[in-house]
């Protein structure tokens, strides 16, 4: 089993009608990922034909949309001035697991959205996220499913490429990926590490556990208290950031050392006491999983 | 985006929070002249974008004419952390009882604002933290429903040890507030806030940080003048839309994507070298932006090598080898370029006859690029 | 508080919501010149705050000078629902595409403000809400988080069938919303609201209700003129902190609770006469508010017999006997007492020897009483 | 069982110092309620002495209070313009049941108080309410315990003097009443009658309830809805204002028949369709009790 997704998530595309939704959309597809419909504001009515697959009708609300189908899952695809909305959409239509790629959304609408999910039934990943892949499987996002095999491996991280190159060394292993779930790199966000680390615990086929960090806030330290105090199975820590000057963002919204907190050597330390395992480079996980036996 | 001292006090006096009486000098000559305009003892301070500006000599307190004179002269010259004081706040003497600290800020854990609030002000809040933690109050606003005046009562409790002065105190607190709520606010501080002879809240200083991502619903700081960006190339990268920050190094870097670009770094200081910069290119790039990527580069006169590290995946790397290829004949330092993923091989084809340095690993690549780096 | 058409409007005004070009006449004289002003044709508005003024013959379409003349004076002479004509609004004639209803108002039973529109304006929503209650679209309102653009799009496209009028439409909704909650409105009411030729929304009438419990936060509806209080007892009632609303009947009651009060005027009803009034002393009252509430009553020559009902648990039944002892000579028609409670004993004593008729038992009261108006 | 409250409910007073808070405190105490602390901002550190009781302390807020005691329950006696404050205060402070006795508290602050609610643990009762009675045992409010008797039958009511009145002839059958609530008579407000109905339904104590009644609003209209689905005890209502004329406020501020709704009749109508034996009189009440068979 995977966690929050599989193949038959049916899922919405808020947004796809823009560049990025469109082209993802149709690599969605290409995986084998259900998407039922997409939305675009003023552009309902029109069908967008992808290759391989059935034409994917766009409707101007959720609302419509739901009069045809029904929906476990929605990625959003719009814009920043505009993706604050959609989630707000999204959350009141019940979508149940709302995936939001957009980067760019402002801190004060993320607190909001935050303090608004507290009695709804959504879950919010991202924003500024590559969203969720189970290889060989189905993915919702932008992860590039193509070079990653499907195993016993649970990926989560806060960063995109970075987590495509340590999975890219998983998957070269014998254990491969179970899913990858990539929280995001803002500052605020949905759901956190610890959030992602209660499903794969949960979860039978992941045997093992990958936490892909960065500085900026103390969502590691978190993760760590998380898992020592709950996680039996193998957990092994990266934290991107070292040699990251005070009080710069780096590249990610979220990735800024203030006050002197949320160091890198603050999130190595809280890993290694509670036991996780912590490489320095992303090529090492492939010596570390072959040291493991399962 | 951080606003001046002075551009953070007129925002206040807007919202009617009290601040001394102040005026902004351009020059030395504006300076003598609002000096005493404001009366002796007045306080000249720089306006800089950098913190530890009391101790680099950048807040004089003026005593009279002849003072105001020399340290007109004596500021507008000075540097403080490399940044020239381009403007002087001369701003006047307060009266102080009592001096707290006072800021409202994110608390990224809990995803919620934060007010924070001490006994001690003057000092800066991450020593306070260090030093007196237990004199640190805080308090959760809700995001949706606000400041509530029970809370400024608990605060003004803990402060003040009675509530003698509970309505100004949550009239203020109600006026940051909204300030925060308003203007999107990662950060508004007053440190010192005084407790004036009189009995009102007296902002003597006052910072505030605006989330960049929120800009676009608040035209109003479009103008507004920053020193953020120290440098041209900075300029540069910022109007080009990548995410660039110049540190002290030799090995440049380009790299697709902010987790990989931070791990790149970390592993060039691992192998013994210091990186150049940061440098982010985004995900869905073209050649166009590999291109600009490169000149941005190699304008900074310290970059011994440049390494390109990408991960292909809606990034793709025949994209990135075009970018190269169509600028490689004005680079004259080498380059390393290690490209994994998709459209990999119609890139090695695209790059096999250059000069360029082609390493499939990104560790070696790495290695081979600080080894460049040290021998040069 | 009930705000005039024409006080509603100044409010809309004030936001840049739409209006048409309006002047208020106090005169017929006014009222001709305004006229000439606005040009014809225009619309009289007769500014009355009740329901049903089309009808009533408080709105006319004014083709020329000559109707401007006639109907001026007429309508300053027109009564409606018993409410003298006082102002007039002079209202520019719209050209109108359709006639929408729109509104904000609180939902009792789900605690949140609701946005209820439809594509049938002009007429009342009571009546809408009977006849064709399919074309009444409802939308809630997070009372925390306010109006979403996402749900003044699905609102288009239910009334218009797209989205091309999208961006005024969420203009409008917003501006509204701010007005409700700014305000802290009980009715935010738009009918009809125009789609002008030129597809612009203008608010042709516009009615506005404010919870008064909130006017101590609205210092600036203090001087609002109302017609709510028709005569000069209901106005006083009000002065004193009574609950007070003159009836059609010749029973009148003093009666301590609201609910106690109502069940009272319905035994009244069941038992063969009409109430007076209703008029709920309150909890803990006092010698001087039954004094008060009694001088109040006999001003309503109406009345043939007065009904006093108490139960008393915080109200003390002594205190009311006193009240009734010291005003009982200014009182020249039959009292019914029945006090029930706290010190009753006390009460009965102090009574005895006067003409009031006292009786325990609620119905057997309520029916003395009934039984001596009848006679009357 | 009582519902709401007990003897051992540990109870909090905001706004003591006032006229009506000092008056009922002692009457609450009198009765026998643990009235532990008080708290009225500015007055702290005095200790208000009561006959035949121990000093109440007086604190300046529910956190200094909090210091010394635990509380299962507040009343707030605090005047409108400030009671709304009062209320986010003891809900912050995680007061389980919260008592407003304050009329004339602001519709719009109501609304937000209920939202902010939805992810608390704090329960809500008025405002502009009498409170709880248990009679011979506790209240929190302002009931005059002296007239009624203890037993078998739960009374729910949006009134108060009228609830007195139909108690008053409760407490002369044999029955007696287990405990009285009093929802309070504004149209927007905490517990509704369904959430009262919903404890006295699960109540062994109680094994009779009767609905009090009156115009405004569709709340008696959602208790009969819950009574024919889910309550078998036999239910009495009476719904004061058959008399009252539409869009006049009958002293309550949610006792108005709006655009048509919230009439008497349409009350009374759904309280017969749900089986719930409607009575027109206050005394009514006697005879009903006296022909069922307990």
């Amino acid at each position: 089993m995977s966690i929050l997704i599989n193949r038959n998530t049916k899922v919405l595309v808020q947004g796809i009608t823009g560049r990025d939704g469109q082209f993802h959309t149709q690599r969605m597809i290409n995986l084998g990922t259900k998407i039922l419909a997409g939305v675009t504001p003023g552009k309902g009515g029109q069908k967008i034909k992808f290759p391989n697959s059935e034409p994917v009708p766009v409707f101007n609300s959720i609302y419509e949309a739901k009069k045809y189908f029904e929906f476990d899952a929605s990625v959003v695809f719009v814009p920043a001035t505009f993706a604050t909305d959609a989630i707000y959409e999204a959350i009141d239509e019940n979508i149940s697991l709302i995936v939001v790629i957009t980067e760019g959304i402002p801190v004060h609408d993320m607190i909001k959205i935050n303090a608004y999910l507290k009695n709804k039934k959504s879950k919010l990943l991202g924003p500024n996220c590559p969203g969720i892949l189970v290889p060989e499987e189905v993915k919702i996002g932008i992860i590039p499913h193509e070079y990653f095999k499907r195993g016993i491996i649970g990926v989560v991280s806060r960063s995109g490429t970075l987590t495509y190159e340590i999975s890219y060394y998983i998957s070269q292993t014998k254990y491969g990926i179970s899913t990858i779930v990539g929280i995001g790199g803002d500052p605020i966000k949905g759901m956190d590490f610890v959030d992602i680390l209660k499903l794969f615990n949960k979860d039978e086929e992941t045997k093992v556990i990958v936490i892909i960090g960065e500085i900026g806030g103390l969502d590691e330290e978190e993760a760590a208290k998380f898992v020592k105090r709950n996680i039996k199975k193998p957990v092994f820590g990266f934290i991107a950031g070292k040699t990251a000057p005070p009080e710069k963002r780096m590249g990610h919204a979220g990735a800024i050392i203030e006050q002197g907190r949320g160091t890198a050597q603050s999130k190595i330390e809280a890993f290694i006491s509670a036991g996780i395992e912590v490489f320095e480079e992303p090529q090492e996980i492939i010596n570390l999983l072959e040291k493991i036996n399962l | 985006m951080k606003l001046f001292e002075y551009q953070a006090k007129e925002i206040f006096r807007k919202f009617n929070i009290l601040t001394p009486k102040e005026k902004l000098a351009n020059n030395e000559y504006e300076a003598i002249i609002f000096a005493k305009e404001i009366g002796f003892p007045c306080i000249f301070k720089a306006q800089v974008l950098v913190g530890g500006r009391g101790k680099a000599g950048g807040i004089k307190r003026i005593e009279n004419e002849e003072e105001a004179k020399r340290f007109a002269k004596e500021m507008f010259l000075l540097k403080i952390k490399d940044i020239p004081v381009e403007k002087l706040l001369i701003s006047s003497f307060v009266d102080i009882k009592k001096e707290l600290y006072l800021s409202i800020t994110i608390d990224r854990q809990e995803k919620i604002p934060i007010i924070i609030a001490s006994k001690e002000g003057g000092i800066e809040i991450e020593e306070l933290a260090k030093e007196r933690p237990e004199t640190i109050l805080k308090i959760n606003i809700d995001p949706l429903l606000g400041f509530k005046n029970y809370q400024g009562r608990n605060l003004c409790l803990e402060l003040f040890g009675d509530l003698s002065l509970v309505n100004q105190f949550n009239e203020l607190l109600q006026k940051l507030t909204t300030i925060f709520f308003l203007y999107e606010l990662q950060l508004v501080e007053i440190n010192p806030l005084a407790l004036t002879k009189d009995n009102n809240f007296c902002a003597i200083d006052a910072k505030i940080i605006i989330d960049d991502n929120s800009l676009f619903r608040h035209p109003e700081f479009k103008n507004y003048v920053t020193q953020e960006i120290k440098n041209k190339i900075e300029e540069e990268a910022k109007s080009l839309g990548f995410s660039y920050i110049k540190l002290e190094g030799k090995v440049g870097c380009i790299v697709n994507g902010a987790g990989l670009a931070m791990a790149t770094l970390d592993l060039i200081k691992k192998y013994g070298e210091n990186p150049a910069n940061f440098l982010d290119i985004g995900g869905s790039t073209n050649k166009e932006r590999i291109e600009k990527a490169l000149k941005l580069l190699i304008q900074d006169k310290d970059i011994k090598v440049i390494l390109v590290n990408i991960f292909g995946g809606i990034t793709r790397c025949d994209d990135v080898a075009y970018g190269l290829l169509s600028v490689i004949k004005e680079i004259n330092i080498p380059i390393v370029a290690r490209l994994i993923g998709t459209n990999q091989d119609k890139a090695y084809e695209i790059l096999k006859d250059t000069n360029i340095i082609l390493i499939d690993n990104m560790k070696e690549a790495i290695k081979k690029a600080v080894e460049i780096a040290v021998k040069s």
